[in-house]
């Protein structure tokens, strides 16, 4: 039992020993379950930042702190989790946004039943999505990837708002439909190999042997399952009700984490063991994830509730990082991961601001709050013009490099695909990010800017909490950090993800 | 002759148990009749650990070779004790409470378990009917032992009626087999229809009758229409009974009859099974979404659930051992966990039957509130019986993919059916996850008064369930080793 | 010095995250702080500068380190400092110092003043930025920094929604012409396997570029300056961003931002030059076209912030033909972009000034402040002389040598349209003169003449404004900004051009002068009828864009969308459910309750199994 | 000498008058004579199979009087099914004071 | 098909008949009364068969158990639920189907066993004796024969259970 072999289980699993402990508060001690879920999440990001610092950098490519051994013999599968540098950004965005939640959750508790039960939730919620970015077995990968499922429709469903329950329950379902097929394909994929195995890496090595039929149909199976999580057109309609009525703390999750495991799934599992499909698929990945950008950005402009309308953008974003992927190239594939660390960096931070006004002015609706929040809170309303500005893509922001590096990818697409296709997804891609700065700027306009409207005049909102700052300043901060300096990502991925496209270039 | 009675221990234990618990009945005042329940409920602990005594023993064949104990037998026997001793547990304060013939319901209730306990050793047409008999007939009373209702009433005539005609349909069967084979002993009908005399068109007529009352009893799809009927009117711990035990017994039964005595016509009947476990789990699931009442809810969703079972028997093939047998271990391994989950389920149901005796979806509203523990781990069975992480039925789900997809050819359609169920039936399990948990009760409401002992009994399921999951080796190694004779 | 030229830019954007974390505590509320840095700025920029002017032939300085590694290319943080860059220095610094200075009066009772000396100091820094880049990306980072200090400054006084409103309509339209610039970049990078500029010039020179890819990516490149500089189409943004306060349109949207576009084509000169011929020409065309439509706008405008928006976009076309006409237009054009920073500058803290003491923008409330306002009207009328063509003030030099050069260069479209644009300019450039600063006053507010911090600024560019169009015939500035190694065609002034140039302004002066001599309503200009009610509506390019793009995008093309989504995208996911629901809701009724039908099915399924699998032989 | 075929169709005639019963009666009594019917074929073809199947190969348990007996379990079992469908159906009597069984309908869906 | 015919069959098919004729009348009748005694007719009958078939011990069993016994029970029941007498009373709805099914079983059934069984014969004399049965009986089915009396006993208590008037 070393250092290096448990510390990611450690960090994997140090979250759902928290919720246990949670649950066993007695009722009259609610608000030390607050305290404990800030331990708990503190605890694991701690192991994280040490792992953060026991990293080699200089080989990503290669799976560290790793620990492989047999977990249940008669089905196949083993306990193999690692970190590489694909992992690690995500890994570590994860324990970070948790940590912050449990943080905004001291004083910011969505109103409703047993605080208790909702950090318990959290904090399982935390340990299913780690899970999913560490494990390298695809049975392991499978059970964290649904572990996320169950927290996240109470979440949903009993401290959301509105319409939680029709939320709630599409969210499970439809993640549930896309995420059964998924799992017929892993096990389809389990049997191409001799012996059968789950283990991802060895899956990667021997992806090309497998008949050009089956990976097709496999690489559908999976298609279903990450494409609902992403989600990619036309799969995505559970996401604006289901980040709209969840709490603030769920929304930021799940647009700041969940999502990022569908488009984590493409780049680790689907195409690399699957290269052959994947070249085929990639097209219409790629016609999907562009038709999302503007889609998305289109409806964002219709959207009159603000929770919602951030939801869509997240659509669009998810966009970008699809068609990053969708190029198959390792500019591309970099671009995706950037772009998913700086979406939940962006997003998350919109969520946690819209979820702040939502707590002042009780409403959503745009029209109701009627501008003038810049006038009435400049800290909140700054924050959220400085995050709004981001999500469009400024660069020296976290928002620009995902976006344009995807689209460089798509001006040169990996060896297989059809340029001249690639090439006017890219020049639609590009108009969406106009049509993305049309939407973000619209909405800061009407949110922040104008006079304070008479209804609110008289009403003392305050502005910024010292807890709000302090669960907001690190998101803030990496907002700017990785705009400046791009490199804390792309220096930990790109040798990863080169070793990653060597297995659909060189062994398509 | 000689009989091993270490062999037959257990079925000796509970047939002294059931007279055990006859005088007790007979000579205990009215007022104390439930402590029947207990003396039983001793009975079957000694059965139980007389079972244990059988475990990784030699395989003991008794009876001239109608009556085999082999691991197979004792694992399902392990199985239906633990299984008794749950509905036992839930059947004391319910039966206590609703002015019931108590002596004489543990009686019947303990002979159906004998009658499971005998199941999985039968290896004889003959012995196959008594046992499966001797699950029904006390069901039959003990399903409408409520006398006063005439739901309850109802629910004993039609399960009486469909499972009478299905033994006579399953009779006809057997008496063709005989007639065909010359025999009445599994292994013997086996080979015998690995001849010629297998080729006839009677011959698999046969079968298929004969399946049709083990379909009958697992609740299949045409044979299920007693099912949601009988659970709803009938007794709530009898539902539960039903449910699993003897939905179990069923499956052991009819596990014997086709990976022993019909494996050499498995190309015949395999495509039977696939359409009827596609009609089942089909059926049992989108029916299921449209109840209100949460025992009917469950009875369809327990006949679903039969639907997958099934569905391994669907994957057999003449001649692929090592497919037939990951089949095989595939069936048992999730009517194991089902027992578990299932039970759980019903357990949680009785609980609250205090508050909620009719079991109407919307009494359980705003649940999550007053009785967290409670909810918790009806979450957790309901999420298992979906087949998702972090639960047992996840795994069980599992073998039946991997085994589904490693059958090819019409293995993959199946589980692409099959997981497509499991996506509607989610509908209607987070329906219930719903009420209890999203929605608030219109009305102030108590917290529930939940018999001690039920609310052990669901925790301790719900435990089962996760520790399941997490180490499924500890339960999966069981299946691997639970050999058939004779296969 | 010139290695660490790099701290001119870092400086100001240091400023930045002092001005906002700490400005607020600061005596000057910050100001200074942005002040000091941009000084500094300056006169290492003079260092800078002195040393071109010490070596006209001097080496450009190059440096970097790598920003980050991505596959197979590398991006680098880097610097190119030329006598181009370092002349862009000293205009970006001197023009933001001044208006800095400037702003201290002029903003005095802003709400947020330390946020728009944040902002500024945020916008010079990302100025100098794109102008010290040496890497195409971390221009574009550079390009759309100052587009959004642009959008916030025009929407600084964002109360009031048309403000707001101005700062989307500035950053949404550069933005649809960062996208094919964007693209530019792309096509570039691709071809030669960097994105270094000097290296791509170097390329491009050399060959190594197709023919194909060139015209491509000079096109596309364009397409950037096009939005950027406000050519013809994408021109329409910068006369709303005058809504924002007048020093930042001095500063933005006069002297340096708009200039982005020019600059960035004279940087990648090469590659517009060596692509095929076409390209050099459409943006000839591009630029007469705008310096045309954009001078008769002029002519009609009340705001005199309008007017100078206006003739900004005119001029700026005018430094865009200058680069068209190729290796010869080269220096003019930069020239111009040179002197034009100046003097229009200048016309904007003078028209601020005006603007503050009678608290509106419309000339038609002015009138007469030649007396009240002595200085600031002086310093307005070197501006708009300078800017009409007047010798020997700085506008003069710069326009007439590209009016000449388009004539030597046989490009006599271009010439036509130069020097018709050159009459114009005078024309409205006399008109609004007249219209402010004589007659009678037709306010309310009472003027008064600016304050120091305002004078200073002006006073220092209006002498800059006379003195520095003589960098021009003494081509002093062919030898720090030229293209190719050598400075080209170096002859004497042609005197004969000269005067056609004056000529030509002369005519505008004498027209302008004529019609607007007296305060007259409705504006004499009416009389030109339907053509006025064509400049009235700006072409109705606008109204193209409002109506027929933006808002149709915005309403019902956005509202078709989430309809779909909502009925027909989800209305598909529901729909599976209300179907899985309907079949549950059918399939029920098999449950009858009477057990003799269900035993009817168990012997029907009975039967129908055995017939379909029983082998019928 | 009796051909085979002759009480087996017998057996299957019984069978499906029983079948017909079962299935168009309503009075319960007449529904359990019927259920009768159908347990006697089967009888009928154990008793009948009982005295063929000698000829059949020899396998593991095939005795020679399996068939008989198997009849007489099933004589055993029918009664005591015949018993307790009797007393369910009084039970539904006491209770309904009716015993036909479509009227016993009060579960569905 | 059928080339001699035995005195057994002539036999064997008298008996047939009048069976399944009253097993019809059975399933027909206005009067349930008339239904009990047409089930003896069709009982006898089969015992009947039983006999020519030389299963005297089954024969015997058939005769005492389901005349002496079930059908006594059955009358008991018939009397104790007074049933009304009447086609309309006796029948349900869905005669139609019934018969369907009921044909559908019939002709089902008949093919299959012409189809296997067209020429077999036996000769019901060289066969089993009662003193085998009885010793096959306790040697080689003990077990169920000791499982059914527990199954005898639960239906015995159970029954009683459920029909006993009076309430716990």
């Amino acid at each position: 039992m070393t250092w290096e072999g448990t510390a990611v289980s450690l960090a994997v699993f140090l979250p759902v020993a928290g919720a246990l402990v949670i649950a066993l508060v007695p009722r009259s001690r609610v608000s030390s379950a607050r305290t404990l879920a800030v331990l708990f999440s503190g605890a694991a990001l701690v192991v994280g930042i040490a792992i953060l610092f026991g990293f080699d950098y200089g080989s990503g490519s290669g799976l560290q702190f790793e620990l492989h051994t047999t977990w249940i013999k008669s089905i196949g599968a083993g306990y193999h989790v690692g970190l590489d540098g694909i992992s690690l950004p995500l890994f570590e965005l994860t324990l970070l946004t948790t940590f912050l939640c449990a943080v905004y959750s001291l004083n910011r508790m969505p109103t409703g039943a047993s605080p208790k039960a909702f950090l318990a939730l959290m904090l399982l919620l935390e340990t299913g999505m780690l899970g999913t970015f560490v494990a390298f077995d695809l049975a392991l990968f499978f059970v964290f990837w649904e572990t996320v499922l169950v927290p996240m429709y109470f979440m949903i469903g009993v401290w959301g708002s509105g319409n939680r329950q029709y939320a709630a329950t599409k969210f499970f379902l439809f993640t549930f439909f896309g995420s059964v097929f998924m799992l017929l394909a892993f096990i389809g994929l389990s049997f191409q190999a001799t012996p059968h195995t789950f283990d991802i890496q060895f899956l990667q090595q021997h992806g090309g042997a497998i008949s050009h039929g089956l990976q097709l149909i496999l690489f559908g199976g999976m298609f279903l399952g990450f494409a609902v999580k992403v989600p990619m057109w036309p799969l995505h309609t559970w996401l604006p009700d289901a980040h709209t009525e969840a709490p603030t703390v769920g929304s930021v999750l799940l647009a700041g984490i969940l999502l990022k495991m569908g488009a984590y799934g493409f780049i680790r599992i689907a195409f690399p063991t699957l290269p052959y499909a994947a070249v085929k698929w990639a097209p219409y990945i790629a016609v999907l994830a562009v038709i999302a950008i503007v889609y998305a950005s289109l409806a964002c402009l219709a959207q009159r509730d603000l929770k919602r309308l951030i939801a869509f953008s997240s659509v669009g974003h998810m966009g970008f990082v699809m068609l990053g992927i969708a190029t198959m190239t390792t500019v591309g594939i970099n671009a995706a991961i950037f772009g998913m660390v700086a979406h939940g960096v962006i997003t998350g931070m919109l969520f946690f601001e819209v979820g702040s006004i939502y707590d002042r002015y009780h409403t959503r609706q745009i029209a109701e709050i009627g501008g003038g929040v810049l006038r009435k809170m400049p800290k909140l309303g700054g924050a959220l013009a400085l995050t709004a500005i981001a999500s469009l893509g400024l660069p020296g922001l976290a928002g620009f490099w995902g976006e344009i590096l995807a689209l460089l990818g798509a001006y040169q697409p990996g060896p297989g695909l059809d340029v001249g296709l690639y090439r006017t997804l890219m020049v639609f891609g590009g108009i969406g990010t106009i049509l993305t700065a049309g939407y973000l700027l619209w909405t800061v306009q009407r949110i922040d800017y104008g006079v304070v409207p008479e209804r609110w005049d008289q009403v003392a909102l305050e502005d910024t909490t010292r807890v709000e700052w302090l669960s907001w300043a690190p998101l803030l901060a990496l907002i700017v950090v990785l705009g400046l300096v791009p490199t804390v990502v792309f220096g930990i991925t790109n040798d990863a993800v080169r070793a990653l496209t060597g297995f659909f270039t060189g062994g398509g | 002759m000689n009989i091993d009675y270490h062999a037959i221990a257990p079925e000796l234990f509970m047939t002294g148990t059931i007279l055990l618990v006859l005088v007790f009945d007979a000579f205990l005042p009215e007022k104390r009749k439930q402590i029947t329940m207990p003396v039983g409920l001793i009975g079957t602990v000694g059965a139980l650990v007389a079972t244990l005594t059988l475990i990784g023993a030699d395989d003991r064949i008794t009876f001239g070779g109608m009556y085999v104990v082999d691991q197979f037998a004792v694992l399902f026997k392990v199985f239906f004790l633990a299984s008794a001793i749950v509905v036992l547990g839930l059947s004391f304060r319910y039966m206590q409470e609703g002015r019931y013939y108590q002596g004489e319901y543990y009686v019947l209730l303990l002979s159906a378990f004998l009658g499971c306990l005998t199941m999985p050793s039968s290896r004889d047409l003959i012995m196959l009917f008594i046992s499966l008999e001797l699950v029904s007939a006390p069901g039959f009373l003990i399903a409408a032992f409520r006398k006063t209702d005439p739901k309850s009433n109802e629910a004993g005539l039609k399960y009486f009626l469909i499972g009478v005609l299905s033994s006579a349909v399953m009779l006809y069967g057997m008496s063709l087999i005989y007639g065909v084979t010359g025999t009445t002993r599994l292994s013997g009908i086996a080979q015998a229809l690995a001849t010629k005399a297998g080729d006839s068109n009677i011959a698999l007529a046969a079968i298929l009758l004969v399946v049709a009352g083990f379909a009958f009893k697992v609740s299949s799809v045409p044979f299920h229409f007693w099912a949601p009927d009988t659970y709803e009117g009938a007794p709530m711990p009898v539902a539960a009974f039903l449910s699993v035990p003897s939905k179990a017994a069923g499956f052991a039964g009819l596990l014997q009859l086709m990976f022993v005595a019909f494996l050499p016509k498995a190309d015949f009947w395999a495509p039977i099974f696939a359409v009827l476990a596609i009609l089942t789990m089909t059926l049992g699931n989108l029916v299921a979404l449209r109840q209100t009442q949460v025992i009917r809810l469950l009875a369809y969703s327990s006949v679903a659930q039969a639907g997958y079972m099934l569905l391994p028997f669907a994957l057999v093939t003449t001649g692929n051992t090592s497919l037939n047998h990951d089949a095989f271990a595939a069936a048992v391994f999730y009517i194991l966990v089902y027992g578990v989950m299932s039970l759980g389920a019903f357990a949680v149901v009785i609980g609250l039957a205090r508050e909620a005796p009719g079991a109407h979806i919307e009494d359980y509203r705003g649940l999550g509130a007053r009785a967290p523990a409670l909810v918790v781990a009806m979450t957790a069975f309901l999420v298992s019986l979906a087949g998702i992480p972090p639960t047992a039925g996840f795994w069980g789900k599992f073998v039946i993919f991997q085994v589904a997809l490693d059958r090819g050819d019409i293995g993959p359609w199946l589980a692409g059916i099959m997981v497509l169920n499991s996506v509607i039936s989610l509908g209607y399990y987070l329906g219930i996850a719903r009420e209890m948990v999203l929605v608030p009760s219109e009305v102030e409401r108590r917290r529930p008064r939940v018999p001690g002992l039920v609310t052990g009994l669901v925790l301790l399921g719900a435990l089962a369930v996760v520790v399941i999951f997490i180490y499924p080796d500890l339960f999966a190694r069981f299946p691997d080793g639970a050999t058939l004779v004779g296969r | 010095m010139i290695h660490v030229a790099w701290l001119i830019p870092v400086l100001p954007a240091l400023a930045f995250p002092l001005i906002v974390f700490l400005g607020k505590r600061m005596p000057g509320k910050g100001a200074e702080i942005g002040i000091v840095a941009v000084a500094v700025s300056f006169l290492m920029s003079l260092i800078v500068m002195a040393h071109f002017v010490a070596n006209g032939n001097a080496r450009p300085e190059e440096a970097g380190f790598t920003w980050f590694d991505l596959g197979g290319f590398s991006l680098q943080v880097s610097m190119f400092v030329d006598g181009l860059t370092a002349v862009m220095f000293c205009v970006v610094t001197f023009v933001s110092l001044c208006v800095q200075i400037y702003s201290t009066a002029y903003m005095h009772e802003d709400r947020r003043y330390t946020w728009y000396f944040a902002a500024l100091s945020l916008f010079t820094a990302s100025m100098l930025n794109l102008v010290i880049a040496n890497d195409l990306i971390q221009l574009l980072v550079g390009w759309e920094l100052v587009g959004i200090c642009s959008y916030l400054l025009v929407g600084h006084w964002w109360e009031d929604k048309v403000n707001s409103n101005a700062g989307i309509k500035a950053f949404i339209t550069t933005k649809t012409g960062d996208v094919p610039f964007l693209f530019g970049i792309f096509v570039l990078i691709l071809a030669t396997g960097t994105s270094n500029m000097h290296s791509i010039n170097l390329g491009a020179d050399q060959g190594a570029i197709g023919q194909g890819l060139l015209f491509a990516g000079a096109l596309l490149l364009f397409g950037g300056a096009i939005g950027k500089s406000a050519q013809f189409p994408l021109h329409v943004w910068l006369p709303d961003a005058m809504a924002g306060p007048t020093p930042v349109s001095a500063l933005i949207h006069a002297a340096t931002m708009v200039a982005a576009g020019v600059y960035l084509v004279g940087r990648m000169f090469s590659v517009f030059f060596n692509a095929p011929h076409f390209v050099l020409l459409f943006v000839g065309i591009i630029a007469a076209i705008t310096m045309a439509i954009t001078a008769l706008l002029a002519m009609i405008q009340d705001d005199v912030k309008r007017v100078l928006a206006y003739s900004t976009v005119s001029q700026l076309a005018y430094m865009v033909a200058g680069l068209s006409l190729g290796p010869a237009g080269y220096t003019p054009g930069l020239f111009h972009l040179f002197t034009h920073a100046f003097f229009k500058a200048l016309l904007f803290l003078a028209a601020g000034s005006v603007i503050h003491a009678v608290h509106s923008n419309n000339m038609s409330e002015m009138g007469g402040l030649r007396k009240r306002m002595p200085l600031t009207f002086w310093v307005f009328l070197i501006g708009a002389a300078a800017l009409s063509g007047i010798p020997p003030l700085a506008g003069f030099w710069s326009k007439d040598e590209i009016i000449s050069i388009a004539y030597k260069s046989h490009t006599y479209w271009l010439f036509a349209f130069t020097l018709a644009t050159a009459v114009l300019t005078a024309f409205y450039m006399t008109r609004a003169v007249l219209l402010t600063f004589f007659g009678e006053y037709r306010g309310h507010a009472e003027p008064h003449e600016a304050p120091v911090a305002m004078a200073g600024p002006m006073v220092v560019l209006a002498g800059l404004s006379c003195v520095v169009g003589f960098l021009g015939p003494t081509h002093l500035f062919a030898h720090w900004v030229h293209f190719f190694g050598e400075p080209f065609v170096i002859e004497p002034v042609d005197y004969g051009f000269a005067a056609i140039s004056l000529l030509g302004a002369a005519a505008g002066v004498v027209v302008g002068y004529g019609l607007y001599r007296r305060w007259r309503v409705p504006d004499p200009l009416r009389r030109l009828g339907p053509a006025y009610t064509l400049l009235e509506r700006k072409y109705y390019l606008d109204d193209v864009y409002e109506r027929g793009l933006v808002r149709s995008i915005q309403y019902p093309v956005a509202d078709a969308v989430d309809a779909v989504d909502r009925r027909v995208v989800d209305g598909a996911v529901n729909g599976v459910g209300l179907a899985a629901r309907g079949m549950g809701g059918l399939l029920r009724y098999l449950q009858s309750g009477s057990v003799q039908r269900y035993a009817v099915f168990l012997f029907a399924g009975v039967v129908i199994l055995a017939l379909i699998f029983t082998r019928v032989t | 000498m009796i051909h085979l075929w002759l009480p087996l169709v017998f057996s299957a005639a019984l069978f499906a008058i029983g079948v017909y019963g079962v299935l168009a009666r309503r009075n319960a009594v007449l529904v359990l004579m019927s259920i009768e019917l159908m347990l006697n074929a089967v009888n009928v073809n154990l008793v009948a199979f009982s005295k063929s199947v000698k000829s059949v190969v020899a396998v593991a348990g095939a005795t020679a009087a399996a068939g008989q007996i198997f009849a007489l379990f099933v004589i055993t079992v029918a009664a005591a099914e015949i018993g307790i469908g009797l007393a369910i159906v009084i039970l539904i009597y006491r209770n309904r004071e009716s015993i036909n069984v479509d009227e016993v309908n009060l579960l569905k869906w | 098909m059928i080339a001699s015919i035995s005195s057994q069959e002539i036999a064997f098919s008298v008996i047939g008949v009048v069976g399944i004729i009253s097993a019809l009348r059975l399933v027909t009748t206005k009067n349930v009364v008339h239904g009990a005694l047409y089930l003896v007719i069709t009982l006898a009958m089969i015992g009947a068969g039983y006999l020519v078939m030389a299963a005297e011990f089954v024969a015997w069993v058939q005769i005492v158990i389901y005349v002496g016994a079930i059908v006594v029970l059955l009358l008991f029941a018939l009397m104790l639920t007074k049933a009304p007498i009447g086609h309309e009373a006796l029948d349900n709805q869905q005669r139609g189907i019934s018969a369907l099914v009921s044909l559908a079983i019939l002709s089902g059934l008949v093919f299959l066993v012409l189809d296997a069984f067209r020429t077999t014969t036996f000769s019901p004399l060289a066969q089993t004796s009662t003193a085998e049965i009885g010793q096959d009986l306790f040697k080689h089915y003990v077990a169920p024969f000791e499982v059914v009396s527990i199954l005898l006993l639960a239906a015995l208590i159970g029954a009683i259970a459920i029909a006993r008037k009076d309430e716990p």
